[in-house]
C-alpha cells in the first residue's frame, strides 16, 4: 500500500478560517492536477469555529486510493502548518508525528525563537517559517466554503498563497507549476516559494522520542 | 387560593461600577469566541441575578459554546431546553418549586429562573413556548439576547437579522443583490402587545452594563413574567473586528437601529436617546455583513430606521390589561 | 375498605394520578385522553389535589413542562393521545436521557391521515425507541394500576426513567368498567416520595444536560442500555409488592391465559385481549387448544419471558393494533420483536400477524375464530405461508 | 435468582456491558456546577496579543472590568485591585477599547513572554 503523506494545517477561528481552509484545498487540487490522490477538509470537531480558537485542517496525499478517507482526523500528521505563531506556544502541535517530520510556521520571528517554543521539536527532521502577512497581508473572512460548501469568492488571494509556496517549497510533495494553476495569487504563492526559511534538524530516533520529550532541542 | 408567599426576591439597583457584586456565576472557560457580545451579556445578567438563580439555557452558542463536552461555566444551576422550549421548561421548573414551596419543600427564597434564549431561541422557533409561559404569568425571566442571527451554526438568517445582511442562508448575488431582504419583527412589542400577564419589558445592550444589570434586577423583582431584548454584537455573524464588540452596540444606540427603552405597567421610558441622530451608514460600514450594499439599499434601511425612531418620540402606550396585584 | 365502582380509563387513570399525589400536571386536548385532565382540573380546582396545573401550549410544551418540573424536583404528569403524542416527539429522547422520571399517560389514537378519533396503537408505539418505560392497560382497573407502578419503577434510583402509562383510546378510556381505588395508606405504603438525583437547587447548583464529546457518547449509551438490564428486577418487586399491599395479582410482563396446554395462541395487547379471553374460551369449547399472552410491557420488552410463556405452542398469530410500512412482516410492529424473541429457541413456533382494529374498529369474536382457524391450518401444514392477514376490509 | 435471570440461563442472556471505570460519564450528564473557574476548558491559548496594565496611568474605571465576555478582570473593592486573569483571557482586546486611559491598557503579542500560556495537548 502507498504511503499516505497527511498534513495538518493549523489556523485561529473565523480570523484564519477560510484562509487555512484554502490551504488545504488548493493543495488537494494541485495534487489531483498532478494525478495523485488527495483529500482535503476541516476538523468537524472544531466547527463552529468561534474567533480566535484554533481550527485544524487537513489534507490526505497517496500515489493510491486513500483507505482510510472517512477517518475525520489527521492522526500522525507528517506534516504541520501553522497558520498563526501563537498556536504553538499554546498547543502541542506535533501531537502524533513520528520523528523526522517537518513543521512550517507563519511568522516574521527567528526559527531559533520558534524552537524555544517546541517541547518535543526534537520529532522534527526540518522546520520552516514564512513571512506569509508580510507578503500579501489579505486575509479574507468569508463563511461560503464552510461546513462542505463550496467557497464564492475564489481560493488562494491571501496568505494562504505564500503558504502553499513554502509547502511546495519545504516538502517537495506537490510541484509549484501545479500550485500556479490553482492559486488567485501566483505571486503571492511564489514568494513564499522563494522566500521560506529552512532549517534541518536531526531528529531523534524512534524509541528516544518518548523519554525526551519536554527537553529543548537546539542545534 | 389563599396567597401564599413564595419569598420573591427584590434585588436592589445597583448604583455604581464599583457596587457590582464581585461574585461571577457566569466564570472564565467556555468556547464563545473571542470578543463575544452574548458571553459578556450572560456574564452581566448573572452577575445582577446572583447565586441564587437558575437559568434555563436552550440550544444556541449560549449553550453549544459553552456547555460543551460535559462541563459548564454556570457557577448557578443550569438546564438545557431545546432550541423550541425553554418557555415550558421554566415553566415547568417554576412551577416545581411553587408545589415545593406549598409544601414545605423548598423554604429559601424563591430562585431567579431566567431564561437566556438566543434570538430564534425565543421570537422564531422558540416563540410558541416563551408566548405560552408569558400567558400562564409564570414567574420567569425571559433573556432574548439578540445576536440577530443563528450564529451557532454558522451564520444562518433568523427574524431578527437585519434587511441587507449577508447571512450564508442570504448570500447577495445577481438575483438578490442585498442579501436578506426581510425586515426584523419587533420582539419586545410581540411581548407587550400581546401578553397581559408581562408587566415588565425593557432593551438594552451590552454597552450598557449597569443599565442592563439594573433592568435585569428589576425584572427579576416583578412577582409575574418579565422580557429582556439585550442586543448582543457577534464579531463573527456580523464581521467586525472582535475588539469593537460594545462599541458596534453604541453605534446601533447612537444610529437608531437600536432604542434602550423600558416598558413597565403600560408607561414607557426611553434612555441613551441621541440629541442627533447618526447616520445609519456609520453602523453599517464597520461591518462586513453590509459589506455589499448599494446605496440605495443603505437608503432603504435609513428609511426603516426613520420610521422606528418616530416612535422613540411617541411610544404607543398599551394599557395593562390585567392589574399587576393579580399577579402572584 | 376500599369499594369497588364504576369508571371509564380516563377518570381511573386520573384517580391513578391523584392517588399519586402528582405535583406539576400539564395539559392539552385532544381526543380521547382529554377526559384524564378535565377529572384533575377539578380535583384541583377543589382542592382534592394540591398541584400546579398548567395549560400548555401543545403537547411539545406538556412533555417540556413536565420535564423542567422533573428536573427540578417535582412529581410530574401529562398525557396526549394521536397526533399529539407525535407533536411532542422531539421531548422524548431528552426526558430519558436526562433520567427524569415523570409520566405520561396515553389513551391511544390513530395518527392522520385521514383523521379518525379510533384507537390504534401506533401512535406510543412510535415513540418506542427513545428510551422511556412503556406499558399497555387492559381494563381501567389495570389503568389506575399501572400509574402507580409505573411512577414506583420510574422513580426507582437503579431507573429514573420517564413512564409511558398507554391504554386503548375508546375501548379503555371511555366504557366505564368496575374499578377499585386504593387507601391512602397503602399508596403511601407502595409508592414513596419522589426522590430526585441532583435536581436543580439554589444549594447544590448542577448542569443538566451539556453536550459530550463524541467518545463519551458510546458510554453514555451504553449505561442507558445498562438500566434496561436493570428495568425488568424492579418490575418484578414492584408488581409483587403491588399484590401484597393491594392483593390484585399481574404476571410482571405477560399475562397467560390458558396457554399452559396450548397449540396455537393469540399475540396481543391492550383492550381487544378481553374479546381475545371470551373467545379463548368459546374456542377451547369447541375443542381448539388455544390460549393468549397479553404483553403489558413494550419497553423493556421481556424478551425471555416471551420466550417462556410461548415456546411450546405450535403456531402465534401477533394480533396489530399499529402499523410498520415496509417493516419485515409488512403489517405491524410487535411481531418483529415477538419472532426474534423466540429465534433462538431449539423448537419454535410458527409466527404470523392479523392486522386487525385498525381505525379503532373493533375485533370481533368472529374474527377470533377466523385467526384461530388460519393458525390451526399453520400447525396442520407445519409451514408459514403469510407474514400478515389483514382483518376488517 | 430473578425469573429474568433464570429464563437466561436457557436463551442467550442480554450480556453484560462492561463499562470501564475511567469511561463511565455522569448519571443524565448532571453535572456538579464549576467554582471559582471552569478549569477543564483553559481558553489562554486562544490569544495573539495579550492587555497589559500600566498601574500607574490605571484609574480604576472598571471599564474593562464590566467590558470582558471571560470574567478575565477580577475587582476587588476592599482593596481597590484590579486583576487580570492570564489562563482565561482569550485576547480580545476589549477591555483595551474599553480603556478611557490613553495607555493605561495595551496589547503586547503574547509570544514576547515568557511561559502564561496553559499548552493545551488538543484543541476543545
Amino acid at each position: 500500500m502507498a504511503k499516505v503523506h497527511e498534513i495538518t494545517v493549523w489556523a485561529r477561528g473565523v480570523l484564519q478560517d477560510k484562509e487555512g481552509r484554502d490551504v488545504i484545498n488548493i493543495f488537494a487540487k494541485a495534487a489531483q492536477m498532478e494525478g495523485k490522490y488527495a483529500q482535503a477538509f476541516d476538523n468537524y470537531e472544531d466547527l463552529p469555529d468561534r474567533v480566535l480558537v484554533t481550527v485544524r485542517k487537513y489534507v490526505r496525499l497517496s500515489d493510491e486510493e486513500i483507505t482510510h478517507k472517512y477517518v475525520y482526523t489527521n492522526d500522525k500528521p507528517e506534516v504541520v502548518v501553522i497558520c498563526e505563531a501563537t498556536i504553538v506556544k499554546g498547543i502541542d502541535v506535533l501531537r502524533g508525528m513520528e520523528p523526522g517530520g517537518t513543521l512550517i510556521i507563519n511568522t516574521n520571528r527567528s526559527i531559533d525563537d520558534m524552537l524555544k517554543l517546541l517541547p518535543n521539536a526534537n520529532l522534527l527532521a526540518t522546520i520552516a517559517t514564512v513571512d506569509a502577512d508580510a507578503i500579501t497581508g489579505v486575509r479574507t473572512v468569508d463563511f461560503s466554503g464552510s461546513e462542505g460548501g463550496v467557497d464564492a469568492t475564489g481560493i488562494g488571494k491571501g496568505i494562504a498563497a505564500p503558504i502553499v509556496g513554502a509547502i511546495a517549497k519545504v516538502t517537495g510533495l506537490i510541484k509549484k507549476e501545479s500550485l500556479a494553476k490553482v492559486v488567485s495569487d501566483v505571486s503571492g504563492m511564489e514568494r513564499g516559494f522563494n522566500e521560506v526559511k529552512i532549517k534541518h534538524l536531526k531528529p531523534a530516533a524512534a524509541e528516544l522520542v518518548g523519554a525526551a520529550a519536554g527537553s529543548k532541542h537546539s542545534k | 387560593m389563599p396567597a401564599f408567599d413564595y419569598k420573591f426576591q427584590q434585588l436592589e439597583p445597583i448604583r455604581s461600577f464599583k457596587k457590582v457584586p464581585e461574585a461571577e456565576q457566569y466564570l472564565p472557560g467556555h468556547r464563545t469566541c473571542a470578543g463575544c457580545g452574548p458571553a459578556l451579556n450572560y456574564r452581566l445578567v448573572a452577575k445582577a441575578a446572583g447565586k441564587d438563580t437558575i437559568f434555563i439555557g436552550p440550544t444556541g452558542c449560549m449553550y453549544v459554546a459553552n456547555a460543551s463536552y460535559l462541563c459548564t461555566p454556570y457557577a448557578v444551576s443550569w438546564i438545557h431546553a431545546q432550541i423550541t422550549n425553554a418557555g415550558a421548561v421554566a415553566s415547568g421548573i417554576e412551577a416545581a418549586f411553587k408545589i415545593a414551596a406549598r409544601k414545605g419543600r423548598h423554604t429559601g427564597p424563591f430562585p431567579n429562573i431566567i431564561v437566556m434564549a438566543g434570538d430564534g431561541g425565543s421570537v422564531d422557533i422558540g416563540l410558541q413556548a416563551m408566548s405560552g409561559m408569558m400567558y400562564r404569568g409564570h414567574k420567569v425571566l425571559f433573556i432574548c439576547y439578540d445576536n440577530e442571527s443563528y450564529a451557532n451554526t454558522g451564520i444562518q438568517v433568523s427574524p431578527m437579522t437585519p434587511y441587507g445582511a449577508a447571512t450564508t442562508f442570504t448570500p447577495p448575488g445577481k438575483e438578490i443583490p442585498e442579501g436578506n431582504t426581510l425586515f426584523p419583527k419587533n420582539a419586545p412589542q410581540l411581548v407587550i402587545g400581546g401578553h397581559p400577564a408581562v408587566k415588565y419589558v425593557a432593551t438594552t445592550t451590552i454597552a450598557h452594563p449597569l443599565d442592563l444589570m439594573n433592568k435585569v434586577r428589576k425584572a427579576l423583582s416583578k412577582p409575574g413574567p418579565t422580557f429582556l431584548h439585550i442586543l448582543c454584537p457577534c464579531p463573527k455573524g456580523w464581521l467586525f473586528d472582535e475588539k469593537m464588540t460594545p462599541d458596534m452596540a453604541k453605534l446601533a444606540v447612537e444610529t437608531g437601529m437600536w432604542s434602550n427603552y423600558e416598558w413597565e405597567d403600560g408607561v414607557y421610558k426611553y434612555t441613551n436617546v441621541p440629541k442627533k441622530y447618526k447616520p445609519v451608514s456609520d453602523y453599517m460600514k464597520p461591518q462586513g455583513r453590509f459589506a455589499h450594499l448599494k446605496p440605495e439599499h443603505i437608503a432603504k434601511m435609513q428609511a426603516f430606521v426613520d420610521e422606528k425612531i418616530k416612535q422613540v418620540q411617541r411610544p404607543i402606550p398599551v394599557a395593562a390589561a390585567v392589574p399587576s396585584k393579580q399577579i402572584a | 375498605m376500599a369499594k369497588e365502582s364504576m369508571m371509564t380509563g380516563c377518570r381511573a387513570a386520573a384517580e391513578g394520578a391523584k392517588a399519586a399525589e402528582v405535583e406539576v400536571i400539564c395539559s392539552f386536548p385532544i381526543r380521547p385522553y382529554t377526559a384524564i385532565m378535565m377529572e384533575l382540573a377539578k380535583m384541583v380546582a377543589n382542592g382534592e389535589l394540591n398541584a400546579e396545573f398548567i395549560h400548555g401550549e401543545g403537547e411539545h410544551a406538556q412533555l417540556s413542562v413536565i420535564l423542567g418540573a422533573s428536573a427540578a424536583g417535582a412529581r410530574a404528569y401529562t398525557g396526549s393521545s394521536g397526533v399529539g403524542v407525535t407533536y411532542a416527539m422531539e421531548v422524548y429522547s431528552p426526558m430519558a436521557g436526562g433520567r427524569y422520571p415523570a409520566q405520561m399517560a396515553i389513551a391511544d389514537r390513530t395518527l392522520d391521515p385521514p383523521g379518525d378519533f379510533g384507537s390504534e396503537h401506533t401512535d406510543a408505539m412510535s415513540t418506542r425507541d427513545q428510551g422511556w418505560l412503556l406499558g399497555w392497560a387492559c381494563s381501567p382497573q389495570e389503568a389506575y394500576d399501572n400509574t402507580l407502578i409505573a411512577y414506583r419503577v420510574g422513580e426507582d434510583r437503579r431507573v429514573m426513567l420517564p413512564q409511558m402509562v398507554c391504554q386503548d383510546g375508546y375501548f379503555i378510556s371511555h366504557i366505564p368498567d368496575t374499578v377499585t381505588l386504593g387507601e391512602r395508606s397503602q399508596v403511601k405504603e407502595f409508592l414513596p416520595p419522589y426522590n430526585p438525583i441532583n435536581h436543580l437547587s439554589l444549594t447544590n447548583p448542577v448542569s443538566h444536560g451539556p453536550q459530550i464529546r463524541p467518545d463519551q457518547g458510546a458510554p453514555m449509551d451504553a449505561m442507558r442500555a445498562q438500566t434496561f438490564l436493570e428495568v425488568p428486577k424492579v418490575i418484578e418487586e414492584a408488581t409483587a409488592d403491588f399484590a401484597r399491599i393491594f392483593g390484585r395479582k399481574y404476571d410482571p410482563f405477560v399475562e397467560q391465559y390458558r396457554l399452559d396446554d396450548a397449540d396455537i395462541a393469540f399475540f396481543i395487547m391492550g383492550a381487544h385481549s378481553n374479546t381475545a379471553r371470551a373467545a379463548v374460551d368459546k374456542l377451547r369449547k369447541e375443542g381448539v387448544k388455544v390460549g393468549m399472552a397479553r404483553l403489558r410491557w413494550v419497553r423493556p420488552w421481556p424478551t425471555h419471558q416471551l420466550a417462556e410463556a410461548l415456546g411450546h405452542v405450535k403456531a402465534v398469530g401477533v394480533i396489530e393494533t399499529s402499523t410498520s410500512y415496509g417493516g419485515a412482516m409488512r403489517g405491524g410492529n410487535l411481531i418483529h420483536e415477538l419472532r426474534a424473541s423466540l429465534y433462538d429457541l431449539d423448537d419454535r413456533p410458527l409466527v404470523t400477524s392479523f392486522m386487525s382494529g385498525l381505525g379503532g374498529e373493533t375485533i370481533w369474536p368472529a374474527d377470533f375464530d377466523y385467526m384461530a382457524g388460519v393458525l390451526t391450518g399453520m400447525v396442520k401444514e407445519k409451514r408459514t405461508d403469510r407474514y400478515v392477514y389483514w382483518l376488517g376490509m | 435468582m430473578s425469573k429474568e435471570d433464570k429464563m437466561a440461563k436457557r436463551l442467550p442472556g442480554y450480556g453484560t456491558i462492561d463499562i470501564p471505570e475511567d469511561r463511565v460519564v455522569p448519571f443524565g450528564a448532571v453535572t456538579p456546577a464549576p467554582v471559582g473557574t471552569q478549569k477543564l476548558f483553559q481558553t489562554s491559548n486562544w490569544r495573539v496579543v495579550r492587555p497589559v496594565k500600566d498601574d500607574e496611568k490605571c484609574t480604576r474605571c472598571l471599564q474593562c472590568y464590566l467590558a470582558c465576555p471571560d470574567a478575565c478582570w477580577t475587582y476587588k473593592e476592599e482593596t481597590d485591585s484590579l486583576e487580570w486573569v492570564g489562563d482565561f483571557c482569550k485576547g480580545c482586546q476589549v477591555c483595551i477599547q474599553a480603556c478611557s486611559v490613553d495607555g493605561a491598557l495595551v496589547a503586547a503579542p503574547e509570544l514576547d513572554f515568557e511561559g502564561g500560556v496553559v499548552r493545551l495537548e488538543k484543541p476543545f
